[in-house]
């Protein structure tokens, strides 16, 4: 079972009679899904050249991997909450954030609602149930089982998703999350995103299991591996796992087999290690490529209504932009604020004598360098 | 008020917690139907069933994940870690985790969080049962680190602690647990985390301490009195937040200082202490500050009480201090 | 497979056919095998009145789980690696170790070759291949593996095994350590001695996987669910996977189902959490009762044979009781030595501090506390 | 002598170790056909095949796990942790097991092991590729911590390292890997492990540091000149073993310290280097010794140059000395 791999939506953009009859998805959310896909698409695309021209200091990105995080957040509901890792700008934009609050958080400005603390596509979202990205990874994990947790303790009819790189199943966390979760029975859902590749390691060299989904039986759960550039596969599995986890039947493991068709991040060229060829082949399998397909195939779309769509992602992306470059640097003191609810005296006091330096001496010279991966 | 060990107030204060707010569960190895190696947990498991007082899995990364992701939720989770020495595999979690959530959140998350942990040694536990790790969390910024010496403040710390706003890492003197009773009001009461204090008034040197070196200084201070030395002892209680200002005033009437800790000397939390007095209060000193700490050496087996610092190398380092 | 449980010797002392015919043990080594188990079992049981009466602080144990090690220690070559976790001196004792020598440890005298500085029960063994014992769980599993790498690496034919037990897998350090060595396809043998409790907390508590021995399917090895309380099939299984493992076929990951017929330790009391009748019905499957019968029943062994091993290993203890009571302290200078190989400055001048605080003070009192678990 | 930067003398130290001694053997996430991040061990992989030049699994427990049983057998791995931020998944194994492989088997086993590990800011890395952690690992009996801060010294202390008996934290200012150059011999040497440098000699003050902090003081040094200041660089270059003679006998000469570090002021290891000249050096003084270092916040991103010290922020701590 865990080596077999699902899909509803073929390549050539057919799918399966029985998923049509079945699904609950109505056009509508197909639209909503595509917008989705093609948004993050453009957000990528665009990010990317704003790093490039210097506005934003780093970018990592999920280009390929649009259907496995959108397909999957999908199944959720609004009041489920998702431990992304940095790759699911999608799913923010399912739960509602403003674009100009992301772009706002990649240049670290003003409008940042996390104040130019962190890196580049480290994003915070709790209006979202959307949880605190950073960057070491796997760590994550164990926190969705706590959330877990914690509303089966309080009686909310919840469920907790966490996304993780491949990479990731070889840390302790992983490890350790699965287990408690088991343990517990926990309403959480495990999505892998295996992209093939963890910086310059190929999944060959993470780990010689048969498969990803295959380590869900080390914890007694359900293991499952789907296709990840299949959006509707994706949508399915996941919403199977979603109600099983609501109705107290416990976690299951969801490895979503995908690409990752950019580099690393901005810093760095996949070119150094990627075999020859490997990119064009999965090109061919760009999951939006194979959803419009369909999507064209049952009218829902039309080739005039694609281009809207990519048009307003465009426009909404340089609208956004403008707005965020509109935005400066957030306040000194917020370099201080928010470590502890109180801020401690000895902190209080190193404020006041760097806030009294600034205004004696002129700003500090940032002479940082650039990001280098 | 009873007549406590530190062990029984601790217990008493998560009983009374967990008594007042549902969002208190306890957690980690052994606490649960065992009430804890040390059965600091006791009681618990029959009073508030296994979900609030929970045996998890053998995994410390584990236990503190999952509390950050309770804490996130709007619980009061209070992890045990059952030694300090095995605090390492939550590292992670820790420092890269809990440490950070609110600062880089926002504010958007908070993690609310306890992380109880017998520490230190005098118990014959060699290199993986004695250590004293406060260290490492209080050069982490964004964790409290907070040690009580006494039955009373072990209560009226751990109830602040678990209402506090951020992870506190709480560090109990496992030496001290049994060996050392005091009176403890039945109902619950709070001691405010970043207030040190005096336990002995004195006037001719200040001796800085926490947890179970305490009760060391204070023997090292009434054989000084024989010597016509007048010692003040003060307890910092809190390492993070750090009573700064009261430890600067006893300088300032004292004009000396030792600092007494059991940790390896080498960057040592009493290195801080002797660096905020020599760069606050260097006018004000009559001699050197003179740390009384563990060696530099892992904690050993046999030797372990010649390893711990004892009354009179405290003594002896006052002596030399006075006779600057 | 996985779940299902190997067995060769059964509880009524007959022994299949099959493992008969085609075992390589001879007459000599089973008796060896019984000996070391009898020593052992007299070790703990003097051990525990040692401590008991305070000439010792500490003990751990290992009854009922004789057959679990040191049936499968005796599957390995004597230039073979163990890694061993707390309850395995029947090892140590097949590796050649002087009695004397472990007594001295436990009483952390001046013959101890690791001068008192650990707890009772945690020998290092380096003239035989056998690690440093350290309390942290699970850390020495990746230990073994780096040997491994390095062995191979080295052009060296030997094998590296590890013990550690059921609730050890729930540590990172397990999960990380058989990933590796299946990705590096590093000649180890891990050994779970799953004996049912992880000081209070059961295994169900622990895992909710089918058994341990699936685990290995998350790693990609073979994984085998033996009877820990059968001798002979702990070999057998273990020397299958020595071989494997030599041959360059990579590790393997053993469940060896058994029961902690003691406490944790010396300072645990089983009785408060152990379910009624549990200890009664695993007494029945005591591995050296089961060993016995069939070493009588086939005439390897004569009920005089068996008191005399018993008088023996109770003897040879005494007299290395006897010995290890004459040894002194160490000297106090072991404080301080090896730390690092050349002693620090700072480091010698708090020896040299101390040294001559004891001489003008006299020695420190010794107020420890007995160890509470 | 070629001229390097920093990070080519790291690569060179490796490949001459690696050519000279067969034992010797890296590790880590992308060291391999990638060369690592910041392609520190670029070429190695060409030249000495993947089985010494190994590509991990993504788990820091595992790389210093496998690490520290390698070295067991015998041979030297020099493990990569490709940030520094990201050592503490594998805390336990290097304070738990290779700080205390020695001590506690009575010299049976040891563990020969190089972590090395990029530090520190400057590079717009954020919370989690901008710490400087040597604070942890200074506090830890059993390990050594080395920190190079020019590519002679990179290449020297490295190739020490490799050679020493027992583990060592190495960590490499990742601010100067391309922005510093200088001599380096093309063939090995050692700079032996435990000796500061004065980098700069200097009558009126003494400024210690290490690694990325020395290029900010020797500028600092320079403005200091402009108003009649001479001040005494030292650095450091090892914090264990401490060069504890030098430091002392640059304070009696001066008779004024100021302590520069990035890491979080609390805690940091600066408050060791004070500590030190309170206990052995008071009566030399002539005024407080100030520490410039990060701030007691987790590590920002937009205002990451505000947050490290800079020249400004030391000249002013040399001024105050100076003027009180
Ligand atoms: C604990 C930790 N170790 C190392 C890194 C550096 N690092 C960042 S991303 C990455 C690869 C992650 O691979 P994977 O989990 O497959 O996720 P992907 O990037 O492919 O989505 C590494 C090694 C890190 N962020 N955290
Ligand atoms: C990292 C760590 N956490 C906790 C402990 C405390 N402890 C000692 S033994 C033990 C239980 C171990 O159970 P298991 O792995 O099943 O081994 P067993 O004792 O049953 O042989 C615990 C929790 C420890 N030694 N190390
Ligand atoms: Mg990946
Ligand atoms: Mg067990």
């Amino acid at each position: 079972m865990s080596s077999e791999i699902i899909q509803v939506l073929k390549e050539d953009g057919t799918v399966s009679p029985l998923f049509k009859k079945e699904t609950d998805l109505t056009e509508q959310d197909l639209k909503k899904i595509y917008e989705t896909m093609i948004l993050t698409r453009v957000y990528e695309e665009r990010s990317l050249k704003l790093q490039r021209s210097g506005r934003i200091g780093f970018y990592i990105g999920c280009k390929g991997q649009e259907a496995s995080h959108i397909g999957s957040a999908y199944a959720l509901k609004m009041d489920d909450w998702v431990f992304p890792a940095y790759r699911e700008p999608g799913v923010l934009f399912l739960r509602g954030i403003a674009l100009k609050t992301m772009i706002c958080q990649m240049m670290g400005n003003a409008g940042d609602p996390t104040m130019g603390r962190q890196m580049p596509c480290h994003y915070s979202y709790k209006e979202g149930n959307n949880g605190s990205v950073s960057s070491p990874l796997a760590t994550q994990i164990p926190h969705a089982v706590g959330i877990a947790y914690a509303a089966k303790y309080m009686k909310h009819k919840i469920v907790s998703l966490t996304y993780f790189g491949e990479g990731s199943t070889s840390e302790g966390d992983f490890h350790t999350g699965l287990n408690f979760a088991a343990v517990f029975k926990s309403p959480v859902v495990f999505i892998c995103q295996n992209n093939q590749w963890a910086i310059s390691v190929p999944v060959a060299r993470q780990t010689v299991s048969e498969s990803i989904a295959i380590k869900a039986k080390a914890y007694g759960m359900p293991g499952i591996k789907v296709d990840g550039n299949d959006v509707l596969a994706m949508y399915q599995v996941t919403k199977d796992a979603v109600e099983r986890a609501r109705n107290g039947d416990g976690p299951t493991l969801i490895e979503s087999f995908t690409y990752r068709l950019g580099s690393h991040s901005s810093s760095d060229d996949a070119a150094r290690y990627r075999p020859e060829g490997e990119l064009e082949s999965w090109e061919q399998k760009d999951p939006i490529i194979r959803f419009e397909k369909y999507l064209l195939s049952e009218n829902i779309l039309t080739p005039e209504s694609i281009k809207k769509i990519k048009d307003d992602a465009e426009e909404e992306f340089t609208q956004a932009v403008k707005e965020a470059e509109k935005v400066g640097l957030p306040p000194l003191e917020t370099l201080f604020t928010g470590v502890y609810k109180d801020m401690p005296e000895s902190l209080r006091e190193q404020m006041e004598d760097l806030i009294n330096e600034q205004k004696r001496l002129g700003a500090s010279e940032d002479n940082s360098m650039a990001f280098p991966l | 008020m009873a007549n406590l060990t530190l062990l029984q107030a601790i217990n008493s204060a998560l009983r009374e917690e967990m008594r007042r707010d549902e969002r208190v569960i306890v957690l980690g190895e052994d606490v649960g139907k065992n009430g804890g190696v040390f059965r600091a947990t006791e009681g618990l498991f029959d009073e508030f069933g296994a979900e609030r007082s929970v045996d998890t899995p053998l995994s410390e990364s584990g236990i503190i994940g999952m509390s950050i992701g309770m804490a996130m939720y709007g619980l009061r989770p209070v992890p045990e870690i059952q030694f300090m020495d095995f605090i390492y595999p939550a590292f992670d979690q820790i420092v890269s985790e809990a440490a950070k959530m609110r600062y880089r959140s926002g504010g958007q998350y908070t993690v609310p969080m306890v992380i109880r942990t017998p520490y230190g040694g005098g118990i014959r536990g060699g290199h993986y049962h004695s250590q004293s790790a406060e260290a490492y969390f209080a050069h982490t910024p964004g964790l409290k680190v907070v040690i009580p010496s006494n039955p009373y403040d072990a209560k009226g710390l751990l109830i602040s602690a678990i209402r506090d706003e951020d992870p506190v890492i709480f560090m109990e003197p496992k030496r001290l647990y049994r060996s050392l009773k005091g009176e403890v009001p039945e109902t619950d009461y709070t001691v405010p985390i970043g207030k040190a204090s005096i336990t002995r008034a004195g006037k001719d040197i200040s001796v800085f301490a926490y947890g179970a070196m305490i009760p060391i200084c204070l023997e090292a201070a009434k054989k000084a009195e024989e010597h016509d030395i007048d010692v003040e002892v003060v307890d910092l209680r809190s390492l993070v937040p750090l009573d700064i200002k009261t430890i600067i005033n006893s300088v300032k009437k004292t004009g000396r200082a030792v600092v007494v800790y059991e940790a390896p000397k080498t960057g040592g939390f009493g290195a801080e202490i002797a660096a905020i007095i020599a760069e606050k209060a260097i006018e004000y000193l009559e001699g050197p500050v003179l740390r009384v700490a563990g060696l530099d050496t892992p904690f050993p087996y046999t030797f372990e009480h010649i390893y711990m610092p004892d009354s009179r190398r405290v003594f002896e380092a006052i002596e030399k201090v006075i006779n600057f």
